[in-house]
């Protein structure tokens, strides 16, 4: 597997407009902060990804740091802070 | 240990009882139930439909409860968490604990919840007569889920 | 609020879903239950005898739960505690507090356990394979109990 | 009525070989301390009742210290330190 495969959950979801994509990890894109701002380029909705606003993340279903590491194969969620209970 | 992420609703009684059933050193069971209120936020609560991360949501839990069961000694522990749409009312989540004393259920039965509400992947939309909007996570579960790391950190200096 | 002391077993879930049927304003269930266990102290127990005194032990539960409903706002809670001779395994008493929000939930529902522990005339004659004695106090319930002493001043000190 | 209805509740009970007994207040007793120390000078089995010995009391079925005041007509109890739960 060469690609990320990206999931949007919740109120992110919707401000995307999109749940989810398979997505080649973009050069010189290697942690998960690198990667938020890459996608927060593309503008409009995407801002919703931008630094300042209050995204969390899980990579390979584990909650993760904007420090933490992404590689080709990785499962990378974003979403907003978490409501169960 | 068992956890499960389902729609359906579940049975507590029969939870509470399988908790202790044939495991005569269980002296306490502590447990919660946590319910679809009517108003949220000074809205009234029409439904509320839980949003989940499949897959990640059960590790996410199991983690939680590996924790609480090296915190504390515990004989048994079930936690369900509910996901889709809900009424007022409904049932959303369980967690059950057993153990041989009181202490140390009670502790690692809110030490779950308070996990459980700002680590598990769920989101609220709330239906109310204004519109659906999605439920803020409140600053009070951070505050209950840090308390846990300070006494952690207390256990460790006495150690 | 309603508190009751008999002989008989009760249903742990019909008396979790009471607490909150109707209410849709209940949004956490804290429940605890105790349970005789198969060892005490060491010795194997093969059954248990719980004496009270009749009239006095509905006015101090009853009396447990006031103060717990004056210091959390609560909307709804049931305590049971049985008396008679009790298996290993078999239920001993049942604490379940509604409130809104869990946090009151929790903290009265182990509030009403302590108190009940220590201020409820119940006393337990465990029957071993060296003959039946009656269970010691333990110096833990009056340290579990007098936690909500320094709890209230300090919430006291804050006002 | 002029007596007091006194109780013994679990091995207090049975250390006195007795579960209650109805008593015209004695001479000078006044206090539920007073009372105990009374019943304990009745000597023998009556000394669990004695100084030293953990024995809890109530009065009228509250909880009541040992300087809390006794009248006829009170339903007092003493027994050993609850253990219910």
């Amino acid at each position: 597997m060469t690609e990320l495969n990206i999931l949007y959950f919740a109120s992110l979801r919707e401000a995307l407009g999109c749940s989810g994509e398979r997505l080649s990890l973009p050069e010189g894109v290697s942690t998960l902060g690198a990667l938020r701002e890459h996608l927060a380029a593309r503008g409009e909705g995407w801002a919703a990804l931008a630094a300042g606003r209050n995204v969390r993340a899980a990579v390979n279903q584990r909650m993760a740091g904007f420090d933490a590491p992404v590689a080709p194969g990785d499962e990378v969620a974003f979403f907003p802070p978490v409501t169960g209970g | 240990m068992s956890v499960s992420v389902q729609e359906a609703d579940f049975d507590v009684g029969a939870e509470i009882t399988a908790l202790s059933a044939g495991r005569a050193e269980v002296g306490a069971v502590a447990s919660f139930v946590g319910l679809v209120r009517n108003a949220g936020h000074g809205n009234a609560v029409a439904a509320m439909t839980l949003e989940h991360y499949p897959g990640m949501t059960e590790s996410a839990l199991a983690e939680i409860v590996v924790e609480a069961q090296g915190r504390w000694p515990l004989q048994g522990v079930r936690v369900i968490h509910r996901y889709g749409r809900l009424l007022p009312g409904e049932r959303i989540v369980f967690v059950g604990v057993a153990s041989a004393h009181r202490g140390a259920a009670f502790a690692a039965c809110e030490f779950i919840m308070d996990y459980l509400k700002t680590r598990a992947p769920f989101w609220k939309l709330e239906e109310t007569p204004e519109g659906a909007h999605w439920v803020d996570a409140r600053e009070s579960d951070d505050a209950a889920a840090s308390r846990w790391e300070e006494s952690w950190e207390a256990i460790d200096q006495r150690r």
